[in-house]
């Protein structure tokens, strides 16, 4: 039989509906990196699996139609250097590399343990595009394809 | 507050050249030559400030046993210069020697990757801390070794990394076990915490430690990644690999970790002694039957790794000046004979040796600069290599351990053999050459001018007036066992 | 309003009512956090969810939606005593087949949950859909015949009726 | 032959309910994820010895659906609720690596 | 101390496998080995009696509980071997591209 | 106290399930009848533990988190099942000997 682009019609159709489900997901854990379990890098690993069920499903060609890879590798870069920008600020205002500058707020809130959230939600955008950007990278070698012949 | 920016600066260049630079443009260039001119400098004003003291740079603004921290002394600021210094010349080397790869941003991103990882591993007062750095240092070395795109190349790279990889679980286990004992990783808590406790433990992990460091250092019985790896890559990067990166990753660290942490047990000196010996003789001896002048460049340089450890091993506070001193002269002629190297195989598109010669008309910069490099590391006399081994071999005797001494004479002699035969048929001899079409830059003659300029320079550091200031306090914080403790912790 | 925005529309509430409940609200914070996450995951694949339009009422939909739920479910009960049973009986009574029957379902979330609740019912396991999407091949554990018309009323004409009021 | 088989099982089976339910001393929730372990058991039986890939896929599968279960389980017995984030997490995972498999079983390459 | 007995044996299994192997990937899964091994140590050190850490849950600070130091450390090197791992699996792949087999005995164009 | 004990009840019954489902995968003759098996049992028992802990905790963040998983695994298991089950088939695994019929494979055979 003729193989059409991705897996089957079943598959395509359950990712469609599932994967707001699997973005929504990771935010929360990111967000609430410093008042439970979780953070930045368990958040950007579910953000990536969104990324890349969407590209067990659907192929190669889909996910170059939804996102432009460029901006993810630009994303992936900004966001290191956005982190070495907090830790020189805090070197600038709080006295040592990445200290924790804006005042603490009240425990068990969203807004509080200071510069902890900023950086979790710069440590999920490095890890989940560079997780990404790492399978659509190796994804690339068909071995038999380049080699036997 | 110096110490910090010698990382971040790195790592900021490494990223903002990915986020960039293009294909066409420059701006990979000059960001890669700005931030490592600013290093070169921060390093060495930093050098002549610290003398003798010692300052800790706390991350974060915490106090010591909870933070990671960062440790300026002598020996660190040394090791800092000579770092910076090669990776100067070997950009200004790289700029036209690797303009006909593609993809060349990713070339300076990994070698400020390497940077960063290097500068870490000496500013870094922590031991899991170092092992992070290792590993960054370690890994864009791996990729730059595979950067040509050649079969030898990922070949030699995949032994490389496999190699490195076992020795960095060896080394993880060995902070593992530390932890357990001390629980701490601020390597002078370890060092305060460590005797008080069974000193087999002490014995266990030095000798995993010895493996694993070994391993990056490719000491003899385990340094058969070295020549592939070596031989391999671009030529800067080999360069930056034989020159530094062993010395930082390898050699720093076994003395920072036997000698600051351990306090230099008597055995594990004597092991030193008896593996840096096996190191001069059979690395010389592979050397001689090499054809290859890059292969020959990498067994020269596990002998020469081999001189540095006896020295070590030695202990005496003469011996241990002239170690140091080997350090930074191994690095500055061994850079300089891969950048020949380069610039040889960059001309005549070989590395035979029996495919060369005759090269003192066509190449006059490439062919003096060897030759000043060949005479100092076979060690003759008004050459910087001469005095550090001349220095060790004395301090042999006067510890009476004269066939050490015998041997490193033994070495010394072999290295001038091996030299003499790349001479001799490298660059001398009577065969007829064409004149080669490609013409060597000037950025590659400056770098090379610049360390053979070094070379004969470098040997005033072991006049008295001068040794005092530059060489001394590395020597005494080496020796000061108790006082590394005492600077870090404060009590 | 064009389909994507309504698909857009659609995530967004998901979202914010899922946030509001997985955080059980404590705060303002929470919820312009939520709104905020709500946003961008409206933007990064908020296209996705509705692709095709439905025509009937909504009530009328929501009503079957629940009769096709309560049967679902009592399917998947009994499914669930049947493969008990099969497992702990010494002999393993099964008779098992790939057959295949016809659906006249077309839209594409239709079929997927015709599908779903025909893997978790009694004795029946999806492998395949043909392309042209009328045909499933099902793997039967326990064949009582070949007939593709007769297979097609007793697996999938259960659901069929109800799927077609739920979404066409 | 067979039914000497399935007596066997049912000996093995009862032997460790008995041992869970009325010799191991603990609260009701420990012993029930305690029969949840067994269960895993049998499925990292089917993982070491399927003769297929397929039966590994499929066991692997499973693995993760029953790990949902105990993470709830676990999550009552802490009363903590991140309990249950972990167990999420790892469905999620467990499905895409089955998509994965599936495909990579196929014959096909992950991105087409 | 027989647990870290065992890590050590696992340790030893992912060594013989990394120095005798003929097979590219199976020399990768090996250094894996040794990877899990060292991290397996690692948390086992973490179980200590008597220790105090500052976490803070609800109903203040809580004095039961493991180090937590070891399990960020183990973080951190699992990402460093998820890093290295990526980078030997692309060699590996370049090397097929170039030698098409995996058999290391044959890709032998250094010598020693 | 009644809301625990039908909790209770549900939790018991999902364990129930899940340990026949995991007895199918054992001791059924190949990958689809273990498929069927696993799947159908395994998603309703731990769908009944989610349920269970749903009812105990109530409208908390936790009963949520419960809610989703059910969902989830509502959504997600039975299509691995048929992504395995399809690469299975596709890549070649025979069924058991006992099989009756096979329309697919016939289906196959003529459009190739």
């Amino acid at each position: 039989m003729k193989q059409t682009e991705g897996m089957t019609l079943i598959v395509k159709t359950v990712t469609r509906i599932s994967v707001w489900m699997i973005l929504l997901y990771g935010l929360y854990i990111i967000l609430h990196g410093h008042i439970s379990p979780g953070g930045g890098f368990a958040g950007g690993v579910i953000i990536a699996l969104a990324f890349l069920n969407v590209m067990l499903a659907y192929g190669r060609g889909f996910i170059k139609r939804w996102v432009n890879i460029g901006f993810l590798h630009d994303i992936e870069s900004s966001s290191a250097a956005l982190f070495l920008a907090m830790g020189i600020l805090g070197m600038a205002v709080g006295g040592g590399f990445l200290a924790n500058f804006i005042s603490h707020g009240k425990l068990f809130h969203l807004l509080s343990a200071g510069t902890i959230p900023i950086l979790n939600i710069v440590i999920a955008a490095k890890v989940s595009m560079g997780l990404f950007v790492v399978v659509w990278t190796l994804s690339v070698f068909h071995l038999d394809k380049g080699g036997k012949k | 507050m110096i110490l910090p920016f010698l990382i971040i600066i790195p790592l900021l260049a490494a990223f903002l050249i990915t986020l960039i630079s293009g294909e066409k443009d420059n701006w990979a260039i000059v960001l890669s030559i700005l931030a490592v001119i600013s290093l070169l400098a921060l390093s060495i004003f930093s050098f002549f400030t610290t003398g003798n003291d010692t300052f800790i740079y706390e991350m974060s603004g915490w106090k010591i046993p909870l933070t990671i921290c960062l440790v300026q002394d002598a020996f660190s600021t040394f090791m800092l210069v000579i770092v910076n210094l090669i990776a100067l010349t070997s950009l200004m080397f790289s700029v036209s020697y690797i303009k006909h790869y593609s993809g060349t941003w990713k070339y300076y991103a990994l070698f400020m990757l390497m940077i960063t990882g290097m500068n870490g591993v000496i500013a870094t007062g922590d031991i899991f801390n170092l092992f992070v750095f290792m590993e960054i240092a370690l890994f864009s070395a791996y990729a730059l070794v595979a950067f040509g795109g050649k079969a030898e190349e990922y070949e030699a790279a995949f032994k490389y990394a496999i190699m490195g990889s076992i020795s960095s679980t060896l080394i993880l286990m060995g902070i593992g076990i530390l932890y357990a004992t001390t629980s701490t990783l601020t390597m002078a808590n370890i060092a305060a915490i460590l005797p008080t406790k069974d000193p087999r433990i002490m014995y266990w992990v030095g000798a995993i430690f010895l493996a694993g460091f070994g391993l990056k250092s490719a000491v003899m019985p385990f340094h058969a990644w070295l020549p592939d790896a070596h031989s391999s890559a671009p030529a800067p990067i080999s360069a930056m690999l034989s020159g530094v990166l062993i010395k930082a990753l390898g050699i720093y660290v076994i003395i920072r970790f036997f000698f600051n942490v351990l306090g230099a047990p008597q055995i594990f000196l004597t092991l030193f002694m008896i593996l840096g010996s096996i190191s001069i003789i059979v690395a010389s001896y592979l050397a001689l039957g090499q054809w290859d002048l890059k292969r020959l460049l990498a067994y020269s340089s596990i002998s020469q790794i081999g001189f540095i450890l006896l020295g070590l091993g030695i202990g005496t506070k003469l011996a241990i000046l002239g170690a140091v001193f080997h350090i930074f002269n191994h690095a500055i002629f061994k850079s300089l004979l891969f950048y020949n190297s380069g610039s040889v195989e960059m001309a005549l598109g070989t590395r035979d040796l029996r495919k060369m010669g005759n090269l003192k008309d066509a190449m006059p910069v490439t062919s003096t600069t060897s030759m000043i490099a060949s005479l100092s590391v076979a060690g003759l006399p008004p050459f910087n290599g001469f005095f550090s081994k001349l220095i060790i071999i004395i301090a042999a005797v006067q510890a009476s351990h004269v066939g050490y001494a015998i041997i490193a004479v033994i070495g010394s002699l072999l290295t001038l053999a091996y030299f003499m035969k790349v001479q001799r048929y490298g660059f001398r001899g009577n065969d007829i050459i064409e004149k080669p079409e490609v013409s060597i830059s000037t950025g590659m003659k400056s770098a090379m001018i610049i360390l053979a300029i070094l070379c004969i320079v470098s040997s005033a550091l072991i006049i008295p007036g001068i040794r005092e200031v530059t060489l001394d306090p590395v020597v005494s914080v080496i020796m000061n066992k108790t006082g590394y403790i005492y600077e870090v912790l404060g009590r | 309003m064009t389909l994507q925005n309504r698909s857009r529309l659609f995530v967004f509430i998901f979202s914010f009512l899922v946030w509001l409940a997985l955080t059980s609200v404590r705060d303002m914070e929470e919820v312009v956090a939520g709104l905020i996450v709500a946003a961008l995951v409206t933007i990064v694949a908020g296209k996705f969810l509705i692709t095709s339009e439905k025509s009937g009422h909504i009530l009328r939909r929501i009503f079957s939606a629940i009769k096709y739920l309560i049967k679902f479910l009592w399917e998947m009960m009994k499914a669930n005593f049947h493969v008990a049973f099969i497992v702990i009986h010494p002999y393993l009574p099964i008779k098992p087949g790939i057959v295949k029957i016809k659906t006249k379902l077309t839209k594409d979330s239709a079929i997927t949950v015709l599908t779903n609740s025909i893997t978790l019912t009694p004795g029946t396991l999806t492998v395949d859909l043909s392309p042209e999407k009328n045909e499933i091949y099902i793997h039967w554990i326990d064949v009582l015949s070949t007939d593709v018309e007769k297979n097609t009323k007793t697996i999938g004409g259960k659901f069929e009726k109800l799927l077609t009021e739920v979404f066409e | 032959m067979r039914l000497l088989r399935w007596f066997i099982g049912l000996l093995i089976i009862a032997a460790f309910l008995y041992g869970n339910f009325f010799i191991y001393d603990g609260i009701i929730l420990y012993k029930l994820i305690n029969v949840i372990l067994f269960c895993a058991l049998f499925v990292l039986f089917r993982v070491l010895f399927g003769p297929s890939p397929a039966d590994r896929i499929v066991a692997v599968d499973i693995l993760g659906i029953l790990i949902v279960g105990l993470l709830a389980i676990l999550g009552l017995v802490f009363d903590q609720s991140f309990f249950m984030d972990i167990g999420l997490i790892w469905a999620l995972m467990s499905f895409i690596a089955s998509l994965a498999f599936a495909k990579i079983l196929e014959g096909r390459y992950l991105d087409d | 101390m027989i647990v870290y007995i065992l890590c050590f044996a696992l340790f030893l299994v992912g060594i013989y496998g990394a120095l005798t192997k003929r097979d590219l990937i199976k020399i990768i899964l090996s250094i894996g080995i040794m990877g899990y091994a060292v991290n397996l140590m690692f948390i086992l050190f973490a179980y200590k009696t008597g220790a105090s850490f500052a976490i803070l849950t609800k109903e203040g600070i809580n004095t039961n509980m493991v180090d937590p130091l070891p399990q960020a450390l183990i973080l951190t090197s699992i990402v460093i071997e998820l890093g290295i791992t990526a980078l030997l699996v692309t060699l590996a792949i370049r090397l097929f591209e170039k030698y098409k087999t995996f058999d290391i005995t044959k890709i032998r164009r250094l010598s020693g | 106290m009644t809301r625990e004990v039908i909790g209770m009840a549900f939790i018991l019954v999902g364990i129930m399930f899940d340990f026949f489902g995991v007895l199918g995968l054992v001791r059924l003759p190949d990958v689809y009848n273990r498929l069927q098996a696993a799947t159908k049992c395994v998603t309703f028992g731990s769908a009944g533990i989610l349920l269970g802990v749903f009812i105990i905790q109530g409208f908390n963040n936790f009963g949520f988190k419960a809610l989703l998983g059910i969902v989830f695994i509502f959504l997600t298991s039975p299509v691995a099942a048929h992504a395995i089950a399809r690469a299975a088939h596709r890549s070649g695994i025979p069924l058991t000997k006992e099989t009756v019929v096979d329309q697919y494979q016939e289906d196959n055979e003529l459009k190739d």
